[in-house]
């Protein structure tokens, strides 16, 4: 049975072309890029056309793209970065309840080594609270992180009024925008964003590389050390197949962007509407409208989101859930329980994330077969057996 | 990540359901850690008669479930009361390091059951304690 | 014109076979394996079966093998998460100062930050000094982090000498074996080695890819904070692809190296005999035997390694030098200093590092080439005109 | 890495070798380094008739000494005096960042060799100065 995946923001395929602009980096053109001969020279240009290409991608220099292993070391680098260049300035941090873990357990580590970090609250719809944001800034704040968009719940933060917020107060401002970039416009300019996470693998680029863009100016002292590859800053012989399928993905991902995410935008929502009318005691998670256009994140009432998961894959559904039981916590998603989420609801989330491959056939199809399924575990649900005896006329 | 008896048993859960006027019911778990079972007992003459659960959980919580209603039945109270969860999971051939708190929750949702049931009748059975507040409890996640 | 490479210790190409198994988990089997339906599922089992391979190749548990993003992140991690977790222990570091720069500038970092670093001394083979060691060893000594065989020089290090003299004086002790795995036989157990970092490109694998090797028992906090990858102690989606292409590459390494080894070793000594032999003022730098299989260095009185690799380069040959001037920095290679070479001579060096495609008659063809481009930049050369000059009779 | 100039100068060097009984000789740079040029001219009314260098270093070491040689040669004094690094780096189509300082050196060799014949010849060479110790002082690195 062909599976449908609908968990794209979990990861991407790469998209064939993207591999064929790779394969020769394999085996023909492996030089390395450090070595002066021209055979291996070549490789030190196109790492830096991929550095072009993610750079026009977001708006930035090209000098201001530096290659990492992915969106984690891209988070990593940034908050440790900036914690260590900037200690003198302060060691205050503020940041999301809502952020990716790659953020979120960054800035744990560094409240055990003496900073200070800042939760901001979110609302309901899980968007920041402005004001929180502007009463958290302090002397000592070095940094505000906040992420472009949810992974989870897909929403859209105010990212130019905390990069004017940011800019004004003199703190450094960073965005994890693994999720944003290829699937909204992003510049990084007029939203006054000074570091910004990327990973090729989130939008139809290869699993590995990453890149952090740096805004000229912003000091960052090295976070990986080793030789003197991507000028100095990040040591490591770099993963030149990989770079070359970032750079091409990142700019197919960018030339099809307007007319791609219109079209999953339309998809997403038929799927909201139709699981919404169809199966009761359900509701959408995130923002209603500035949310990522490939994102529905919806509760169903009564049941666990590890068992409607295995249930869909049964019939070939590829999906994502909140429930701490997909992930062996005991807690279910911070994200959602930050959002205000009861542990009930939380526990019985689902997240479908749309791609290029998504059609309004697959989505008639996942509809139907869901239905069934939340029936069926409803059935089995000792928390539905007590709704009913409670409500009973 | 499951066995094959694992999905067997979360497929086509054995004993699904609600039994009326039970003789015993206990509910174990709670929904903040994702887990809730419940266990419904028919018993005569010391005989498990009839066991049915409902459980809101992951596939593990559906499938521990299903199993130790299996292993139950038809059994006498003293030997219900020593399907202990290795012998659920082992049965299951075995669960994922991160799931078998979901083993234990059977376990404790049985024992809650037959609790229920001597409260019922007014007996105790030797060895049975009374069901514990949080079945998590004790647990331990691996530190680095 | 085809090339002729002798730069495998910079990079190697990425065996046919290595990519024809990689290929799938690009465009097909792309699953994130951290989600939890049966087509991402298989992804992790794939995970487990390259970490099985990578620690099969150096008698290694499968559990004490953590995937990174290649040679570098895992010395850093190796030499930063030893300083972090054992800080209450101690805070002195030994190392050699022939060490790559993955590790050299990490111990610098930790120098800067409150740790105190003794670099020892080599001999004239590159050998690390054994009474230099026992008499560094003090009561706050942490880690002993001594490379396996060197990059440059080819020496391999008295590594099991060195494993019971950590290991009895209870220190941690960290090898960088980049070079070494998949080229001469390494057992962890055997030689008392804790902590040990493998890169899959200097193996006939894709770049990106590394690992360390984490004994059981070591305790070592995460370096790159994430999600739950690694059992925690890597966050980061794994770079399926090339990591299964590592497993697949370690694997046919180890199956080869015997052979392999012995058939590089032979041409590598008659590349030294024939160049030492016809090459006047060229002498052998490291070890003379105990080297790696496939590694010649040789120093060139009176000239200098760029000019000699760039007109290499235009005859074909890919070859590598310890000259400043390859690098762009100033200081030729501390590697070459190390072991007591004048500066002319270390900028006069080369390093031809064998592989798997090279023959008889390519060493024929390249050592008719030195000859003559010897013969010519000492025609240029002042210092070779004044010490005519000094010499004639 | 180096324009198809530098390249060009590299393989084919123009002027390389030595002038007996030069009329000024001058030498640059020193091993530690890994440069080091040395420029002998031939002078006569004034013109640069002759001049050839020798040098031990890069790439970008070599084509600098080359160029510098062709921009001098037939100059008058003067003239050769101000020849700059940064015309030998322009006549070159540039040079990479890190090599830059090759091209200073080649200024210097130049004015060490013009020196030399100053000095030879008991006459004062306006606008020329002795000789630096060290032709890499006061270059900067990038900074992090
Ligand atoms: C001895 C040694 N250590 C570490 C490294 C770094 O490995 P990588 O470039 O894969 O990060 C290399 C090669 O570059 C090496 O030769
Ligand atoms: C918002 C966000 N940040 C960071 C990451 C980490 O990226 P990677 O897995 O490429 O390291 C992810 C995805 O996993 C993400 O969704």
């Amino acid at each position: 049975m062909a599976n449908i995946y609908f968990d794209y923001a979990a990861t991407t395929p790469t998209h064939p072309d993207v591999l064929a602009k790779m394969l020769p980096y394999f085996t023909e053109l492996y030089g390395n890029p450090s070595s002066i001969y021209k055979f291996a020279q070549g490789n030190k240009t196109v790492l830096d056309v991929a550095r072009e290409q993610v750079a026009t991608a977001i708006g930035a220099d090209e000098k201001e793209i530096l290659f990492t292993s992915g969106g984690t070391e891209a988070d990593n680098w940034a908050i440790l970065g900036v914690a260590e260049s900037y200690k003198n300035k302060g060691n205050h941090i503020i940041t999301s309840s809502i952020e990716h873990h790659a953020v979120l357990h960054t800035c744990e580590y560094l409240e055990k080594n003496g900073f200070e970090v800042t939760y901001l609250p979110v609302d309901s719809d899980g968007v920041v609270s402005i004001d929180a944001l502007k009463n958290a800034i302090k002397d000592n704040t070095i940094l505000i992180t906040i992420m472009y968009a949810n992974n989870e719940i897909g929403t859209i933060q105010p990212i130019k009024e905390i990069g004017i917020i940011a800019k004004e107060a003199g703190v450094l401002f960073h965005t994890d925008a693994v999720q944003a970039v290829g699937h909204v416009p992003i510049d990084v300019i007029d939203n006054h964003i000074d570091l910004l996470s990327i990973s090729a693998h989130k939008l139809y680029g290869p699993k590995g590389p990453g890149a952090l863009y740096i805004k000229k100016g912003v000091k960052l002292k090295a976070f990986i050390h080793g030789g003197g590859q991507e000028r100095k800053r990040r040591g490591g012989t770099e993963n030149v197949p990989g770079i070359v399928g970032f750079g091409a993905a990142i700019e197919r991902a960018t030339k099809f962007m307007e007319t791609e995410s219109a079209r999953q935008l339309i998809l997403r929502d038929y799927l909201i509407e139709q699981v919404l009318e169809k199966v009761p005691f359900a509701q959408l998670n995130g923002h209603p409208t500035n949310r990522l256009p490939n994102n529905a994140n919806i509760s169903f009432d009564f049941i666990e989101g590890e068992s409607m998961l295995i249930m869909l894959d049964m019939q070939g559904f590829c999906a994502s859930s909140g429930s701490a039981c997909t992930s062996g916590s005991l807690d279910p998603s911070h994200v959602l329980l930050a959002i205000g989420l009861k542990h009930e609801s939380a526990h019985g989330s689902l997240r479908l994330t749309l791609g290029e491959s998504n059609t309004k056939e697959q989505i008639d199809q996942f509809v139907e077969a869901l239905i069934k399924i939340v029936a069926r575990l409803r059935e089995m649900s000792p928390l539905y057996e007590d709704y009913k005896k409670n409500n009973e006329v | 990540m499951y066995s094959e008896k694992v999905m067997d048993h979360f497929s086509n859960p054995r004993n699904m359901g609600e039994i009326e006027n039970a003789d015993g019911v206990g509910t174990v778990g709670n929904a903040k850690c994702g887990d809730i079972m419940r266990i419904y007992l028919k018993v005569e003459n010391d005989i498990v008669q009839d066991v049915k659960f409902k459980t809101f959980g992951c596939g593990a919580a559906v499938a521990t479930s299903s199993m130790a209603t299996e292993l139950v039945m038809g059994k006498t109270i003293q030997e219900a009361l020593h399907v202990t969860n290795a012998a659920v999971m082992e049965a299951l051939d075995g669960l994922p390091k991160a799931k078998v708190h979901c083993s234990l929750l059977a376990e404790e949702a049985l024992h809650a059951a037959l609790w229920d049931y001597a409260q019922k009748n007014d007996m105790i059975i030797e060895g049975l304690e009374p069901p514990k507040a949080d079945v998590h409890d004790g647990e331990e996640e691996e530190e680095f």
